[in-house]
């Protein structure tokens, strides 16, 4: 089959983006975390390019002197960690509760089926907003820099986990009926060596079109819990504490802090949103071969 | 196919010009009417069932009190004229007469006594505005004593915030007691009200819109020249600002300090503003150990890291960039007009960062020492970017702060239980504009009625033996140099890390003319629209 | 030749899918089909063979890119335009008919008979709701469908399977075409339904004279209805004419070994005339397996499988199904016992419950004398399935699918050892030992039924449960299994549970049959005695209803 | 249901606390205690909890911390104005999601399509505030045509107060309906579109082509019909997301519906508020669950037998 230009053109901004968030601080050529970094003194300088700029800061800095490029870089760096995991993390419980589910059937379906529908009963943003309140007033220290990230990996991935459950499921109903499953029950091969040695591999594709699919809104969610002020700290800024940061900026001027960080959370999403499609296209049979 | 959405669209434009249509209708309203905007909501009309300062504001405009501020904040007579201290513990008013109230009922020493009797009602929130008064009593009609439970230096500031009910109003409706939270019974004078004051109420859609027409027949000589109140709640910043330059309303107060620059730059605009009474400081842990550090002896309290802290914080710049030249900064822990004040000790300790890592050395932290800061996002003005700039310049001093931003939801819990080592807090002093509510609240040892924003353990017999005096002189320059040592001591010792007053800052389309007050409060009986 | 034209006249035809390197796959290589009125034209083969393709052109409904390049079609005399695959006044579906192989998918579940029927009438003759109702009604009628009037308000999914083609036919023919395209019309249904549909098209073609263009892949229902037969290889047409010559007497290599494969149920065969024999590998790989199985088990004689009545229940939302009733049965050492019946009758419900897939209701299954219980005590009784594309798993090399029994049961020492079993296996089931490096994926049908016998037998079964081995299969590749099978048989004294709906099938493979109608056995005997001599009045049935590839004598 | 409604038990135990949010800000320790006390927040938490439920099966959501009014008449206010604009949503996404997504599944290749695509592809990667800021910026401050905040005049019918009778009502739900939709729209179309391709590859398709009907019949009156029934269970399920996600859009655009409501609850720590929303997103799917599953009922005539 083959692979639209468009499709490798986002595969590659996706793989050069993500790579790029991942050796962030090799690349950035400040490192935004780090508060004696920046001063004041050198706050809301435009892009270099206006003429108004600042060598040192191709894209001008934030409000806080913060040089924007290495800001949103290690941004990109925190949004796709917090977003990688919780599609990790949500991907683990997701396959590991759809294969007992689809695979047993009975009790365990039921139970894992119905807590999937309790929470897909309630939307992804609310139910973050729940989780991320929630932990941070439960743990000792939980408004530390250092938990939220995993409060917020958590609180996505509590919601993502269903759609893979979901989908594994429904997968490994279909393998399980099928007769090289049969013929290993007939062998007499234990449940759990069926599972993960049989079944398991042959439900992974549609689990990759859901995680990266996943991977895209993860880091969106993401982005709007930073957004609603619950996100990450501004002083290890994701995209979308960037974003939220600059909004209140776009009235006076001041378009570039919003802005770039905007753009590149919108470009990551999409880029990732593109191949997940294809992907997604690609491993349904009935699409297949059609364009 | 694309002829079929094509042919979808016209109902998207016919919507657009009605809604053109809508707009232009709207702009041809009555040039008396003005709409304005803030961030937050009225919480309610009853006046006795909540606590917040913008809620008793719009109060104000329906309500009124028995003594108020003038233009110039000084307290004058309202629904009283003249007032004395008859007995350390009974104060006389004497009453307006010939006020009605916008049902036409006229006022009286019953009003009065049945507004302070529901007041003081255990059931009512607001209970703890007016908590050193027994109770209130009718002399005749126009006559009205107040008992109270000691001397109270404080009561007319107390009564500037406390507005009055009418007596028939309330038992016609069943409201004469206040509404109760535990068995969930609600009165009428939530979402109604019948009061003296320069507007009265039309409707009230929470969240939504709230309006007010003139009050003819009020008792004061109006300086307005409205005949109608729009208030229309927008709590997104953007939004506001866009509502205010599409020109959907007049006002909004608060502007974002950001915005502030381009709207005055567009025409047909203005920006009006003045450092307010809210003053902003950092509070500290006086605890042996530090929440973050368990173990580990709290660095804070050795005298020398304080000052170095204080000296590590460039507070020029955070005015400059951080609070855009519209913050005043501070030395002290009350602003310029509130009684206690002295000029002599508003002076920070300078920007001095050679200084300050020679302190800590010499305190024993050559190196540093690792720190939380915690910080409410969305509670003052630019709270959380003032935040990552102090923290920032700590960070260079050698510290590694660890720097905690939430919702005022969360944060405001964690500082009450003592949960933060450094922690922002604003304070304006308010209801009764004076230097003793800091000195009560958040100085003194939390004992008894003090300290109640005093979570981490301050405690100085002085400033605690300045308090409970001052609670109870009566001689005004006497107490006022009292409050006035207190905050010596608390700067002399660093108790404190004072930053700024924070700006109060309006915008207002070009015809609109008001006055601003450093109490944050919009008084709409002084505003004229061209 | 009457003056009426020719329903279908196909010459040299030839239809290309462009490929993405450019080149272009040619999946129709100059056929050419000739149908007068009231004939009905066969076109044979097997998959890949391109007759499918054949009947798309003649409709217009070329799959894309695929598109006709070279001769020419007429349908009722008139030519059709290469170039838009119409021909000017001939519409689809009011002079050519069409009918699809499953009966099933073919009708859209959300509409009614009625409107599925009268869409086309009013379409294409203009009739109004009224008439177009009534018509509806008579085509029902006249495909012979039970309580007419009913059935045209009821939705697909209130009907049976036979029920739905005849519809399908009534939706096809409402316009009274000229011909017919029907393409495996009958591959999906059961034998009795199979001849009822097969003799409402014969009706229909002698009474209307309709032309049919059969396509199909089986023999015998070439023989039953058709007049004449083209049988396509790889795209060609390799021998042409009418039946009764070409079935009896075919002339081409290809069309003998075709027919030849073709498992006959009028007399037994003791192979399979089928081309490509096993390498002496095979041979050798299974004197080995044999040796293997005498020192572990010593060759037995007796009863080696025993169902005591057997019940098994479904338990669904509508409550419970009982599918199998009852059954008793017992399987002697070495020999091969069929199990035979229509779809839905429960003989793959006891395939399972024998292998442990599902838990029977009551009765118990014995081996040699023991119950089948728990997990360790299956090794003896394997399983091969019918779909050979879902029987293996696809994540899986084939070495590591023959070694995965091997070493779970321990039955090598080591996994080097292991592997060499596995290859001897390979060998043993005519494939090269190489085999097992690769993926399923690279094999074909037949193969990886191949590997898939070969998995089975690497747990060392003493008996072998096929359920419809060979269902899903061309008929040469089944001829290749059902030899191999017979030869391993033979080879290393394995015993067989063969389980089929193909009586011819079972004919030619098994010592002994039983039969099964609705979850019960009808009857059980020697399979020279059923097939000679049948007792049950269903069995006699079953057997007159079979269509046989030995053509039947009549008049074009 | 219960679960529910200890999962929103639990959660307001912990998001913040009331008193300090009810309190003044010089309010003295034992002036907060009281308050806690009034509010029974000294008793064990399992004593909360039971009050609560008993409550809630009561139908009585307590009164606002905040507000001083019934829960159930706030909400009750609230409802028309979320509804209002989900409603318009849901028939704007359905109305230009359907068309689009049958466009892209008949002419996959077509430049059309391949345009709808990307710009589906842009709208499910922006985030919903960023698009009504967008949007904002530019039809309410530069080019002043719509407004940028709240309902407009809104007509009271009984106790449902509706923004479709007045020109400013309907001015004022363009822009948020637009921007709550933009994202179902995108869903709506992709599904649409997979569907019909799904559906247009079927045997019963292929066997009405067979039959010689035209090709708009076949791919409007029959296929679209198959390739909507996914659709009505989304769009049904999609609703309960709507609202939910209101609370974005809501809070942009200061549109007084319970979104609005329910941010403010989280910003004052009105407990009584936050549950009764909990509870009524709950219910909302439960409900739309049983909406679906009888329209689903009604059009596919195999469930209608069934049931």
């Amino acid at each position: 089959m083959r692979v639209p230009g468009s499709v490798i053109v986002a595969g590659i901004v996706a793989t050069l983006m993500i790579l790029a968030a991942i050796v962030a601080p090799a690349i950035a050529p400040y490192d935004p975390t780090d508060m004696a970094t920046y001063n004041l003194i050198d706050s809301e300088l435009p892009p270099v390019w206006t003429g108004e700029g600042d060598a040192r800061f191709p894209l001008g800095t934030d409000n806080q002197g913060r040089d924007l490029l290495s800001a949103i870089i290690y941004g990109a760096r925190v949004s796709v960690g917090i977003g990688g995991a919780a599609v990790l993390l949500a991907a683990t419980i997701g396959v590991s509760l759809g294969l007992l589910a689809g695979y047993f059937g009975g009790w365990i379906d039921a139970v894992v089926m119905r807590a999937g529908d309790i929470i897909m009963s309630f939307p992804t943003i609310l139910l973050a907003l729940l989780v991320s309140g929630l932990a941070r007033a439960l743990m000792p220290d939980g408004g530390s820099v250092g938990w939220t990230p995993f409060i917020l990996i958590g609180a996505i991935a509590i919601h993502d986990w269903v759609q893979y459950a979901r989908t594994v499921r429904a997968a490994a109903m279909v393998e399980g009926a099928k007769d090289y499953v049969k013929a290993a029950r007939v062998i007499g091969l234990p449940g759990r060596r069926i599972m993960l040695h049989h079944i398991l591999p042959n439900v992974m594709s549609p689990v990759l079109v859901i995680a990266t699919i996943n991977l895209a809104g993860a880091v969106l969610t993401e982005a709007t819990l930073s957004f609603l002020g619950v996100g990450m700290p501004p002083n290890y800024p994701s995209l979308g504490t960037l974003i939220r940061i600059g909004n209140e900026f776009v009235f006076s001027g001041i378009w570039w802090i919003a802005l770039f960080p905007a753009i590149t959370l919108v470009i990551l999403v999409l880029a990732v949103n593109m191949v997940g499609d294809h992907l997604r296209d690609r491993f349904n049979p009935k699409l297949r071969g059609r364009s | 196919m694309s002829q079929r959405i094509f042919r979808s669209l016209p109902p998207v434009a016919a919507m657009l010009a009605v809604a053109a249509a809508a707009l232009s209708a709207a702009g041809a309203a009555d040039a008396k009417t003005l709409k304005w905007s803030s961030q937050g909501d009225i919480a309610t009309f009853d006046p006795y069932a909540h606590t917040e300062s913008f809620t008793s504001n719009m109060h104000h405009h329906v309500y009124d009190p028995l003594v108020r501020r003038s233009r110039s904040l000084e307290i004058e007579p309202a629904l009283a004229t003249k007032w004395s201290s008859v007995a350390p513990d009974r104060w006389r008013f004497e009453l307006r007469r010939g006020v009605k109230f916008h049902n036409g009922n006229a006022f009286t020493a019953d009003d009065v006594v049945a507004s302070i009797t529901r007041l003081l009602d255990p059931d009512a929130r607001a209970r703890g505005n007016l908590s050193n008064v027994a109770k209130a009593e009718r002399v005749d009609d126009y006559t009205v004593d107040f008992v109270t439970k000691g001397p109270y230096p404080l009561l007319l500031n107390d009564l500037s915030g406390i507005f009055i009910m009418d007596k028939e109003w309330l038992e016609a409706n069943n409201a004469l007691k206040p509404g109760n939270l535990t068995t969930g019974a609600t009165t009428y004078a939530s979402t109604n009200a019948n009061g003296t004051g320069p507007f009265k109420l039309v409707s009230y859609q929470p969240d939504s819109r709230t309006v007010l027409e003139v009050n003819t027949g009020w008792w004061d000589k109006p300086a307005h020249n409205l005949t109608r109140i729009e208030f229309r709640p927008i709590k997104s910043d953007a939004t506001r600002v866009a509502a205010l330059l599409s020109g959907e309303i007049d006002m909004i107060a608060p502007a974002p300090l950001q915005d502030l620059a381009r709207i005055g730059a567009t025409s047909g605009f203005k920006v009006i503003e003045e450092p307010s009474l809210r003053l902003i400081f950092l509070g500290l842990n006086w605890r042996p150990e530090l929440v973050g550090q368990p173990g580990v002896k709290n660095p804070l309290l050795d005298l020398k890291v304080r000052q170095a802290l204080w000296h590590a914080i460039d507070l020029d710049t955070i005015q400059r960039r951080v609070m855009r030249g519209k913050s005043r900064n501070v030395g002290t822990m009350v602003a310029p007009p509130v009684p206690g004040y002295s000029a002599g000790l508003d002076q920070p300790l300078a920007f001095d960062a050679a200084k300050a890592k020679a302190l800590l050395t010499e305190a024993g932290y050559p190196s540093g020492f690792k720190v939380n800061l915690s910080c409410p996002n969305d509670r003052y003005i630019n709270d959380e970017q003032t935040c990552v700039a102090v923290a920032g310049m700590w960070s260079r001093l050698g510290l590694q702060v660890d720097l905690k931003t939430e919702s005022r939801a969360t944060y405001f819990p964690k500082v009450d239980k003592g949960e933060t080592d450094i922690y922002m807090l604003g304070w304006a002093t308010l209801p009764p504009m004076d230097g003793y509510s800091v000195l009560s609240a958040l100085m003194a040892t939390r004992k008894g009625g003090f300290g109640g924003n005093n979570p981490n353990g301050l405690s100085d017999p002085a400033v605690d033996d300045l308090a409970t005096k001052s609670a109870v002189e009566l001689d005004e320059t006497k107490r006022r140099a009292m409050l006035t040592e207190s905050f010596r001591i608390a700067r002399e010792k660093v108790y404190f890390l004072p930053l700024h007053q924070q700006p109060v800052a309006w915008a207002t389309k070009s015809n609109v003319e008001l006055p601003q007050f450093a109490d944050e409060y919009v008084r709409l009986w002084f505003a004229k629209v061209d | 030749m009457s003056a009426t034209p020719l329903a279908l006249e196909i010459v040299d035809l030839r239809v290309e899918y462009p490929m993405a390197d450019g080149t272009a796959f040619v999946a129709v290589d100059g056929v050419s089909v000739s149908i007068a009125p009231g004939e009905i034209h066969a076109l044979v083969g097997e998959s890949g063979a391109g007759k499918t393709t054949v009947g798309n052109a003649v409709m217009g409904l070329l799959e894309a890119p695929g598109r006709v390049t070279g001769g020419a079609m007429r349908i009722a005399g008139v030519v059709v335009d290469p170039a838009t695959g119409r021909a000017p006044g001939i519409e689809p579906g009011r002079d050519i008919g069409a009918i699809f192989q499953d009966p099933m998918t073919s009708l859209n579940p959300l509409f009614t008979v009625e409107s599925q029927i009268t869409e086309t009438l009013r379409h294409h003759l203009g009739m109004d709701r009224r008439q177009s109702s009534a018509k509806a009604l008579d085509l029902l009628r006249a495909v012979g469908i039970p309580e007419p009037e009913r059935r045209l308000r009821a939705y697909p999914h209130q009907l049976s399977g036979g029920q739905r083609q005849r519809v399908v036919i009534a939706a096809a023919l409402s316009c009274n075409p000229r011909l017919l395209v029907a393409d495996e019309p009958t591959t999906a249904l059961d034998v009795s339904i199979q001849s009822q549909i097969l003799k409402l098209l014969r009706g229909l073609a002698d009474d209307r004279g309709l032309g049919i263009l059969l396509v199909t892949h089986n023999m015998g229902v070439v023989a039953e209805i058709a007049d004449r037969v083209t049988i396509m290889h790889r795209g060609v047409a390799v021998e042409s004419g009418p039946v009764v010559e070409v079935l009896d007497a075919p002339r081409h290599d290809y069309a003998r070994s075709l027919i030849g494969a073709v498992p006959r149920i009028d007399v037994t065969l003791p192979r399979f005339a089928v081309p490509g024999e096993e390498a002496e590998a095979a041979e050798g790989a299974r004197a080995e397996l044999r040796r293997r199985a005498g020192e572990q088990t010593g060759a037995a004689e007796g009863e080696l499988l025993r169902v005591e009545d057997l019940v098994v229940d479904y338990r669904g939302r509508g409550g419970s199904f009982r599918a199998v009733d009852g059954v008793g049965f017992s399987v002697r050492a070495g020999e091969v016992f069929g199990l035979v019946g229509e779809s839905g009758c429960g003989k793959t419900t006891i395939a399972n419950a024998i292998a442990g897939l599902v838990k029977p209701t009551a009765g118990r299954v014995l081996h040699r004398g023991r119950p089948i219980a728990a997990a360790g005590t299956r090794r003896p009784l394997q399983m091969i399935f019918q779909d050979p594309y879902s029987s293996l798993n696809a994540r899986m090399r084939v070495g590591a699918t023959l070694v995965e029994p091997i070493l779970f049961y321990r039955l090598a020492a080591s996994a080097r050892e292991a592997a060499e079993d596995a290859a001897l296996l390979l060998e043993a089931v005519g494939l090269e030992r190489t085999a097992v490096e690769r993926y399923p994926h690279a094999f074909s049908g037949g193969q990886r039924q191949r590997i898939s016998i070969a998995r089975a037998l690497s747990a060392r079964p003493s008996l072998l449960i096929c359920d419809e081995p060979t269902s899903s299969l061309d008929v040469s590749i089944q001829a290749q299994i059902l030899n191999l099978l017979k030869d391993l048989r033979d080879a290393t004294g394995l015993t067989l549970l063969l389980i089929s709906h193909d009586l011819a099938v079972i004919r030619q493979m098994c010592d002994r049959v039983a039969v099964m109608k609705a979850g019960r056995i009808v009857e059980e005997a020697p399979t020279e005695t059923l097939f000679g001599a049948p007792t049950h009045a269903y069995t006699r049935e079953l057997l007159s209803l079979v269509p046989s590839p030995r053509p039947k004598r009549r008049t074009a | 249901m219960l679960a529910v409604t200890a999962v929103a038990f639990l959660m307001f135990r912990y998001v913040g606390d009331p008193v300090r949010a009810m309190a003044r800000e010089d309010s003295s320790v034992e002036e907060r205690q009281e308050l806690a006390r009034a509010l029974g927040l000294d008793q064990p938490v399992a004593v909360q909890y039971g009050k609560f439920v008993a409550r809630v099966v009561a139908l009585d959501f307590g009164i606002s911390y905040r507000n001083h009014r019934p829960v159930a008449a706030l909400i009750g206010e609230r409802l028309p104005a979320t509804l209002e604009i989900v409603f318009v949503a849901t028939v704007l996404a359905l109305a230009f999601g359907v068309p689009l997504g049958v466009l892209c599944a008949l002419r996959p290749d077509g430049l059309a399509a391949r345009a709808v695509q990307a710009v589906s592809l842009i709208g499910i990667s922006t985030p919903t505030f960023v698009v009504g800021i967008a949007l904002i910026l530019v039809f309410a401050v530069t080019l002043k045509v719509l407004p940028s905040f709240g309902r407009g005049e809104v007509v009271t019918l009984g106790w449902w107060t509706t923004g479709f009778l007045t020109p400013s009502g309907i001015a004022s739900l363009v822009l948020p309906s637009v921007t709550l939709c933009l994202f179902q729209m995108t869903l709506i179309m992709r599904l649409v579109r997979s569907e019909m391709i799904d559906v247009l590859s079927t045997d019963y398709i292929r066997f009405a082509r067979a039959r010689g009907l035209p090709r708009r019949y076949i791919h409007f009156k029959l296929a679209l019909r198959n390739a909507l029934m996914p659709v009505i269970t989304v769009t049904g399920l999609q609703i309960g997301s709507l609202v939910a996600f209101a609370i974005v859009t809501e809070t942009v655009f200061q549109w007084p519906g319970m979104g609005l409501l329910f941010i403010q609850a989280i910003y004052f720590v009105d407990i009584p508020v936050m549950a009764a929303y909990l509870l009524f997103v709950g219910f909302l799917f439960v409900f739309l669950n049983t909406v679906v599953d009888v329209l689903y009922a009604l059009v596919d005539p195999r469930l209608r037998v069934r049931s």
